[in-house]
């Protein structure tokens, strides 16, 4: 039913909602999160990004964290795009895109997602600065954002 | 036949993004890190109980109380930085 | 600084989201909003929709609104769109882009903009159902969503 | 003078979109409106107190002790429905 998708190449935000709005007409709110490689990091300059990821689980994982928004809140239709590999700054590196009959259910859905993506789903940056090549660090302010949800009845 | 897949800043510590060993000497996801820790500094540094790390089996994530079974799919990670 | 466009004519979700990255190195997170024209409303079909404003006060309105989503939240850039006149079922009403370092400031700051456009922008829809054209009632739940921004201190 | 304008619903019920009337014999909002609403049966009704209409005066949204000056644009309109 929702669309996943793991990929190098780019993405395009008009098309995802084009194939969203034409597969449904009682779409009334469409949220969207797009993820951007910046050109600072941790107070370094960012030249280049690669993105790792462990096939066959991230696709696993980001199905079982759509779905359980879709038990939440009433969503008509997902999809999840991440993309891997080379990338530079201002490049798209992730679509979260949430089509919902009004606008609360769509806003909660689109950000659960992005919360549990960034905690759950395998997938690693590695950073290009001056200093040389590093791991991003995980960030506990993600795991705070995660953990939040879990207080909602 | 236990099939073990290393990621990100753990693969590149210890230099290999794969292998297969006999399921034989562990149990538990607890008993394979301690069976790998023993391989040497690059797997202790990588695998320290104080260090952050992930364990998924089968591709989901466990604890290191998890038990494993013959088959099993096991990838040591660190934790993750996607989105 | 920000963009505020009212307009007859259709928007495109990439080109706007290129104009946003394109001026910044710094986003990291863009949510975007958009508004669809639903088949169905408060129970009848739904075969087309007009929709009326108030020149210059939906400019003024828009921009207050999201001058003040700036003052709360650290927000890199935003653009907001609304279309006027004739629409279809699955046309594109509205849309809500904010540009942030981070996804909180972005989500926050997007559905903020939404919730004040909805109670204060002055924008009129007239839909044509089978029984014939009504102008669509305004709902509570609109000014319940757009109250609660004022608890957060 | 002031500079009536009238929207959506309440455009309709009264018929037209804009007028320019003197400033005389009302300093606030309410008073306008009652005036107006002395016109006729189609003004009564649509800005009758319990039904749901909005003002702005010189584009800003205003309560109806708002007071009045020559030369205020002020506009009455149903509750918005954008978005």
């Amino acid at each position: 039913m929702f669309t996943i998708s793991i990929q190098t190449q780019d993405f395009d935000l008009s098309v995802e909602s084009a194939k969203l709005r034409s597969r449904h007409r009682d779409v009334g709110a469409l949220v969207s999160f797009v993820g951007v490689v910046r050109d600072m990091n941790d107070g370094a300059e960012v030249s280049s990004m690669t993105l790792e990821h462990y096939p066959g689980m991230t696709e696993k994982s980001l199905a079982e964290i759509v779905n359980e928004a879709a038990k939440r809140w009433r969503l008509i239709d997902a999809t999840v795009i991440h993309r891997v590999g080379a990338l530079l700054p201002t490049d798209q590196i992730v679509l979260v895109m949430v089509a919902s009959a009004h606008r609360g259910d769509a806003f909660q859905g689109c950000e659960f997602i992005m919360d549990y993506l960034k905690t759950d789903a395998p997938f690693w940056k590695k950073e290009t600065t001056p200093d040389g090549a590093r791991w991003v660090d995980a960030k506990s302010a993600d795991h705070h954002a995660q953990q939040r949800w879990s207080q909602i009845p | 036949m236990i099939t073990l897949l290393f990621f990100a800043s753990i693969r590149e510590a210890i230099g290999h993004d794969r292998e297969t060993i006999a399921f034989d000497g562990f149990s538990t996801v607890e008993e394979l890190l301690n069976l790998l820790r023993a391989r040497g500094e690059s797997y202790r540094d990588a695998l320290l109980p104080a260090k952050r790390w992930r364990v998924a089996v089968n591709q989901d994530m466990v604890d290191v109380t998890q038990a494993l079974k013959a088959g099993d799919e096991v990838a040591i990670f660190p934790p993750v930085t996607g989105g």
